[in-house]
């Protein structure tokens, strides 16, 4: 009797999780993700639009890769620029002054970024919260003051010129064919952290958030794990440098600073935290925000800040999180 | 779950709206547009905020006065402090949706090299107010520039420690772009002036004491230095150079000419050295200097505005402006390629940062002459030659 | 030899008491509020900022400087009574970023009510350097120092003697505790801000004669001071001393032994190191876990 | 044959020892209680068997190795799990996916597996989506299988650190006041299974306050006070030890009614 009604069970189960499937964030969400990528071009008249979301497209790839380490594993990074200025310069720096091809460096680049962040992370995750926050801090500002400093190498403060990318013969060489490029890497991005997210190794990482202690009893290596989600995550970061330095063509070390970190982290907290789209949403909304506060001039920055701290008093959980609990407030 | 749908329909149309906002209204027939992107804040904002308050000064009384070729001047300005890209995107911005007739800024050498392939690209004459002969050598065929290359202030400098006998130098600079890039001069041009660095010391970001490096340049026995920089350090080491009671002759370059900086050290500024636009000691050029007249009435203009001294960075824009605005009237039309030809020719301007000669080959035009060398004295410039 | 050296030392003091000066803001904060106020750097530049345009407006140099201690106050129970204290509950981080809207928010509004200009104050007690060893020191390298032992000084008499120092010590340490006691727990976080932002006001005001203020001069203060704070182990009073005076040292010997364009980043190393064999900083408790 | 064996085992904290000299064995497929008052050093003792504290002194041999100072999650995979007096759960996350977390040590984690969704992962994730909402059902919480961990009442989450404890196999299972803070039925329904699990052939560690539960289902009864050993036996032994009435009983709890409001007062801390 008893095990008939367990199978009963786990059958209801079973179809309930294949109904919820087609509606779960990895195809409903990512399918409204491709959907507004489609249908957002539709609305730009010029390469300043295109720009705005090719910027907002590369922001949102680190992001949802700096999510999966605050948000998910519940470790802060206050240095996840310096990966992202490493991955940059390394594509600068190969493909401008040695040669090489953009794919190559853009690989080396993440060769560099995972050895370093594997070899960091260890006894940086051993800290915890704002210790951690202070490391990573530490961290990224050493990054920048070297990349800063080497003028040989970098060209300095006065920065250096990027060659045009190109992948197998193509190259993106207009607003539109990067904003693609972009749009299907972040898309890419976004699928493979739902997909992390909703496996072993994501509740891993959702329990070492939980509780590090529980997760340790039932055979987590919570060490592993942080270790192994920080190089995610700095992959991520090198990845999107290495396509923004190619993309802008020309490269200055404020894309390692202390400020551009804090910017990434922001993006995370205002997105809301442990949410993919949030990130992207975060990314999307504080990147586009400052070209709509132009018409302040003065008060620009003012406005911004303001702006920043109500969403925050007033969202705490961040932007699309508060908005998904407001509507399901008002539907039945 | 629907509710998921659903709320990916709002960030949909949240974004079409964003983006919709994103286009203003187009360009109205019967201006003419001027765009800028400056480091109006940020780390750089001390060459940026004289430049903004100078255009949009300038722009008002052109417009004043009726205007170029009979239109009124719009001005836009963008805040992209000290960062490339976000220069890129006020280029595009510039150039794609404001649809400007001329391009003016990037207060730094790293914002204005971001944008040159763009404005190459879309063909818009575009005058820089960045530092670095880089932005004007090679030349550029729609980029200029009016600032003195910060190579031509470490000439200056080196002409006149050489008329002092001085061959032994300590070098100090800050970490940001204008002065790693006088630092770079120094060194270039040391060997072929026959001077010996004997010293180089650097200093960080909002480093509120630099006696560490001046205690090592002072032990190196220099018989003169010379600081590259700007704004709230050059009191900082200047300050510290006079408490370590460094015996040798200290040399600014061209970055500390704003009256701001001797009002801040004060005392420690006296005796201090370094090459200046002539607009800073205007009131002591020869009657019949032509530069002296627009010097003294643009320090008039910005003093009467502002309440402050002008200081060299916004007599780039100045000139900068106006040079657009001669190459346009003299053109006769806002059409670009003739504008830029215009601008090309231009022979004889006199600008408040000296006597401007472009040519194909220079799109700077100025030369050393442009530079005066002053001396603080009394709490004062000292025009010296 | 001993000359550089010395002066080295002289430098590193002189800098890292303002640093302490900042790190005890951040960790008097941290132990009302468990929350990192990244705009306490901005108090710093408020002191400053606010003492020069109370004396352009006519105040004598200490009337402008007590006004400017005012509004530094006034700006740190602002944050607590207006964004702070409306979000019990969120997160550590979600505080940490509204802490970092507020810092953006002041620079603004400082560029705005005030301008984009740096400006510096004269010295209290003139520029002629005392001579100590072959080494010189300003006379306001010792306000600086003086003024920060004193302060020093009295926050260890508040902290240890009176009735509402130990309130606020109870409250950092179990708040519903002090709670059930009767602490008014609302004005212990209250009074933390206006003590933290005054503070930093302090240090800014010090440091002004020396090295010139503008809107965003509390940038990298604040983030020296939070360095300081996290050496000295984060919420440690005596630690936040040490770690100010601990990095100001380090940069000042970085600077002079090993290579001045990269002191900073020699100081940073310094922290890492520190941090990686005492988690919990100098001072920071090290607590087991307790499940 | 014995599963686990503590030799001479002492803590100390600052000078204070939490437990100190204590020697003890636990033969497998019993259900062995730990108890004494408040202080005792029982969850000490239960930090040190799961390698959340590191020993002082002595050893803790678990099936014939030597275990003391291995990291717990090591200790996991020997199959040593454990419940929590203060709970500890992924309040991030569903009640199903805490015990999918359970499940950890029996899945594929390869990194790109997961994030390309092989098949093989997907199937291995099925299994243990499978597995888990079995548990929660063995443990009596069917109901809450799509519930967010946040939303289960206390009583609940008592039973769902059970069954996540139990997604991972263990063979030597520690439960710290799994009763605690529960009515009578609750009470009884935990009996029932803690016995279902022992008879499952799991080793049952349980450190309780409730005496009806302890004399009631325990093979052997350790007693503890201020970290040392008191005595131990069967619960006939131990009842009628004088030590154990004076120390333990005579300590303010003096009735099972007492010792039940005291089990509340831990449910207030948390």
């Amino acid at each position: 009797m008893a095990v008939t009604e367990k199978d009963a069970g786990t059958e209801a189960l079973k179809r309930g999780a294949r109904r919820t499937a087609l509606l779960s964030p990895r195809y409903a969400g990512v399918g409204a993700l491709i959907l507004v990528i489609i249908v957002l071009q539709f609305f730009f008249t010029n390469n300043f639009h295109y720009d705005v979301a090719i910027k907002i497209g590369l922001s949102a790839i680190v992001c949802v890769g700096l999510n999966l380490l605050i948000g998910y594993a519940g470790q802060i990074s206050l240095g996840h620029a310096g990966f992202f200025g490493l991955g940059a310069y390394s594509s600068a720096i190969l493909t401008d002054s040695y040669g090489w091809p953009p794919l190559a460096s853009l690989f080396a680049g993440l060769v560099l970024v995972g050895v370093l962040s594997f070899v960091l992370a260890r006894p940086i995750l051993r800290l915890k919260g704002h210790y951690l926050a202070m490391a990573t801090l530490g961290m990224g500002i050493i990054i920048s003051i070297v990349l800063n400093q080497e003028v040989d190498l970098t060209g300095g403060p006065d920065g250096m010129p990027v060659p045009a990318f190109s992948l197998f013969g193509w190259s993106p060489n207009s607003e539109p064919a990067w904003y693609w490029l972009v749009s299907g890497v972040l898309v890419v991005t976004v699928w493979l952290s739902l997909n992390l997210i909703d496996s072993s190794i994501g509740r891993a990482l959702r329990a070492v958030h939980g509780s590090e202690v529980a997760a340790e009893t039932v055979g987590v290596d919570t060490t592993r794990y942080k270790v192994l989600i920080f190089v995610v995550s700095a992959l991520f970061a090198s990845l999107a440098g290495s396509l923004f330095a190619h993309y802008t063509g020309f490269l200055t070390p404020v894309v390692a600073e202390f400020f551009t970190s804090i910017q990434f982290v922001i993006m995370v907290v205002f997105g809301g935290m442990a949410s993919v789209f949030g990130s992207v949403v975060g990314a999307a909304v504080l990147t586009a925000l400052p070209e709509f506060l132009t018409v302040l001039h003065d008060y620009e920055h003012l406005v911004f800040g303001l702006l920043l701290m109500l969403t925050m008093i007033f969202m705490s959980k961040g932007l699309l999180p508060s908005l998904i609990i407001l509507i399901r407030r008002r539907l039945p | 779950m629907t509710m998921k749908i659903s709320r990916r329909g709002l960030a949909l149309g949240v974004a079409a709206a964003a983006v919709l906002g994103f286009a203003s209204a187009g360009a109205k027939a019967e201006t003419i547009k001027v765009g800028s992107f400056l480091a109006v804040t940020g780390p750089a904002a001390f060459l940026g905020d004289p430049e903004k308050k100078t255009l949009e000064l300038y722009v008002e009384k052109i417009n004043k006065d009726g205007g170029i070729l009979g239109k009124q001047v719009e001005l836009i300005v963008y805040d992209v402090q000290h960062v490339a890209d976000k220069a890129r995107t006020a280029a595009k911005r510039l150039i794609e949706q404001d649809k400007v007739d001329f391009i003016i800024g990037g207060s730094t050498t790293g914002t204005t090299m971001a944008v040159v392939p763009l404005v190459e690209k879309a063909e818009i004459p575009f005058i820089s107010l960045g530092g670095a002969s880089v932005i004007v050598q090679p030349v550029k065929k729609w980029v200029f520039k009016t600032p003195h290359t910060d190579r031509m202030a470490v000439e200056k400098v080196y002409t006149d420690m050489k008329k002092e006998g001085i061959s032994k130098v300590g070098l100090i600079a800050g970490s940001g772009g204008f002065d790693k890039s006088c630092l770079k001069n120094a060194k270039d041009l040391a060997g072929p002036h026959g001077m010996d660095i004997v010293a180089s010391e650097t200093y960080g970001k909002g480093d509120t004491d630099m006696t560490p490096q001046l205690t090592k340049i002072k032990s190196a026995n220099p018989q003169g230095v010379l600081f590259c920089g700007f704004g709230a350090p050059a009191v900082t080491v200047t300050k510290n150079y006079r408490q370590l009671g460094i015996a040798a002759p200290l040399y600014h370059n061209h970055g500390s000419g704003s009256k701001k900086f001797v009002q801040g050290a004060g005392k420690a500024a006296e005796g201090v050295r370094l090459p200046a636009a002539a607009l800073l000691v205007a009131d002591q050029l020869p009657g019949a200097d032509p530069q002296r007249q627009p010097a003294l009435d643009y320090q008039a203009a910005y003093r009467e505005r502002y309440g402050e001294d002008i200081s060299t960075f916004g007599g780039h824009a100045l000139d900068a402006l106006m040079l657009m605005k001669a190459a346009m009237e003299k053109a006769g039309t806002t059409d670009k390629a003739k504008v830029r030809a215009e601008l090309e020719t231009t022979k004889n301007f006199i600008g408040v940062d000296g006597i401007f000669n472009m040519t194909t080959e220079d799109h700077m035009g100025l030369d050393l002459a442009s530079f005066k060398m002053v001396e603080v004295r009394n709490g004062d410039w000292k025009f010296l030659y | 030899m001993l000359a550089e050296f010395l002066q080295f030392l002289f430098s590193g003091i002189t800098v890292g008491a303002i640093y302490a000066l900042v790190a005890l803001g951040f960790s008097i904060i941290y132990n009302a509020s468990h929350v990192i106020n990244f705009a306490q750097g901005e108090f710093v530049m408020i002191g400053g900022m606010a003492t020069v345009f109370m004396m352009a407006g006519g105040l004598p140099l200490p009337a402008a400087m007590l006004v400017a201690v005012a509004i530094a106050v006034c700006a740190g129970l602002a944050l607590e009574r207006f964004a702070v204290g409306q979000s019990r509950g969120a997160s550590v981080v979600t505080l940490i970023i509204i802490t970092i809207g507020a810092s953006i928010f002041l620079r603004g509004l400082a560029s705005v009510v005030w301008d984009r200009n740096f400006h510096t104050l004269p010295s209290f007690s003139g520029d002629e350097p005392i001579r100590l060893a072959g080494a010189t020191l300003t006379p306001q390298s010792l306000w600086v120092l003086g003024v920060t032992l004193v302060v020093a000084v009295l926050l260890f008499w508040f902290f240890t003697r009176t009735l509402m120092g130990k309130a606020m010590l109870a409250t950092a340490h179990n708040r519903l505790a002090a709670q059930l006691v009767g602490i008014n727990t609302r004005f212990v976080l209250m009074l933390s801000f206006g003590l933290a932002a005054a503070l930093g006001a302090i240090g800014g005001i010090l440091i002004t004669p020396i090295a010139p203020t503008y809107f965003e001069g509390g940038v990298m203060l604040g983030l020296k001071g939070f360095s300081a704070a996290i050496v000295g182990g984060l919420g440690h009073g005596l630690g936040a001393i040490v770690g100010g005076l601990i990095v100001g040292i380090a940069e000042a010997m970085g600077a002079g032994y090993i290579s001045s364009a990269y002191k900073d980043a020699f100081a940073f190393v310094l922290i890492l190191l520190v941090l990686f064999f005492m988690p919990s900083g100098l001072f920071g408790v090290r607590g087991t876990e307790r499940v | 044959m014995t599963l686990l064996v503590v030799e001479n085992l002492s803590k100390e904290f600052g000078g204070i020892h939490a437990v100190e000299d204590l020697t003890f064995s636990i033969a497998p497929g019993t259900i062995h209680s730990i108890i004494g008052p408040n202080g005792a050093g029982k969850t000490t003792l239960f930090n040190l068997i799961t390698g959340v504290y590191v020993p002082s002194s002595g050893s803790i041999r678990f099936d014939g190795e030597e275990i003391s100072g291995r990291p717990t999650f090591e200790l996991a995979k020997r199959g040593i799990s454990r419940s929590f007096q203060n709970l500890q759960i992924f309040f991030n996350m569903t009640a199903l996916e805490n015990v999918m977390v359970g499940r950890h040590l029996h899945q594929r984690r390869g990194l790109l597996a997961a994030m390309l969704r092989f098949p093989g992962s997907v199937r291995a994730d099925e299994a243990a989506r499978q597995k888990a909402s079995e548990l929660l059902a063995y443990v009596g919480l069917e109901q809450y299988l799509g519930a967010e961990a946040d939303s289960l009442p206390y009583g609940a989450l008592k039973r769902l650190e059970i069954a996540r404890a139990l997604a991972a196999e263990p063979k030597l299972l520690l439960l710290d006041e799994p009763a605690a803070g529960c009515n009578a039925t609750e009470t009884q329904e935990i009996d029932d299974l803690i016995q279902k699990v022992a008879a499952g052939g799991v080793t049952v560690v349980l450190v309780e306050h409730d005496m009806r539960l302890v004399m009631g289902i325990s093979d052997h009864i350790l007693v503890l006070d201020y970290g040392k050993k008191l005595t131990e036996g069967t619960a006939e032994e131990v009842r009628g030890n004088p030590d154990v009435i004076a120390a333990y009983l005579g300590a303010g709890a003096a009735s099972e009614a007492g010792a039940a409001s005291e089990a509340g007062g831990g449910t207030e801390a948390h």
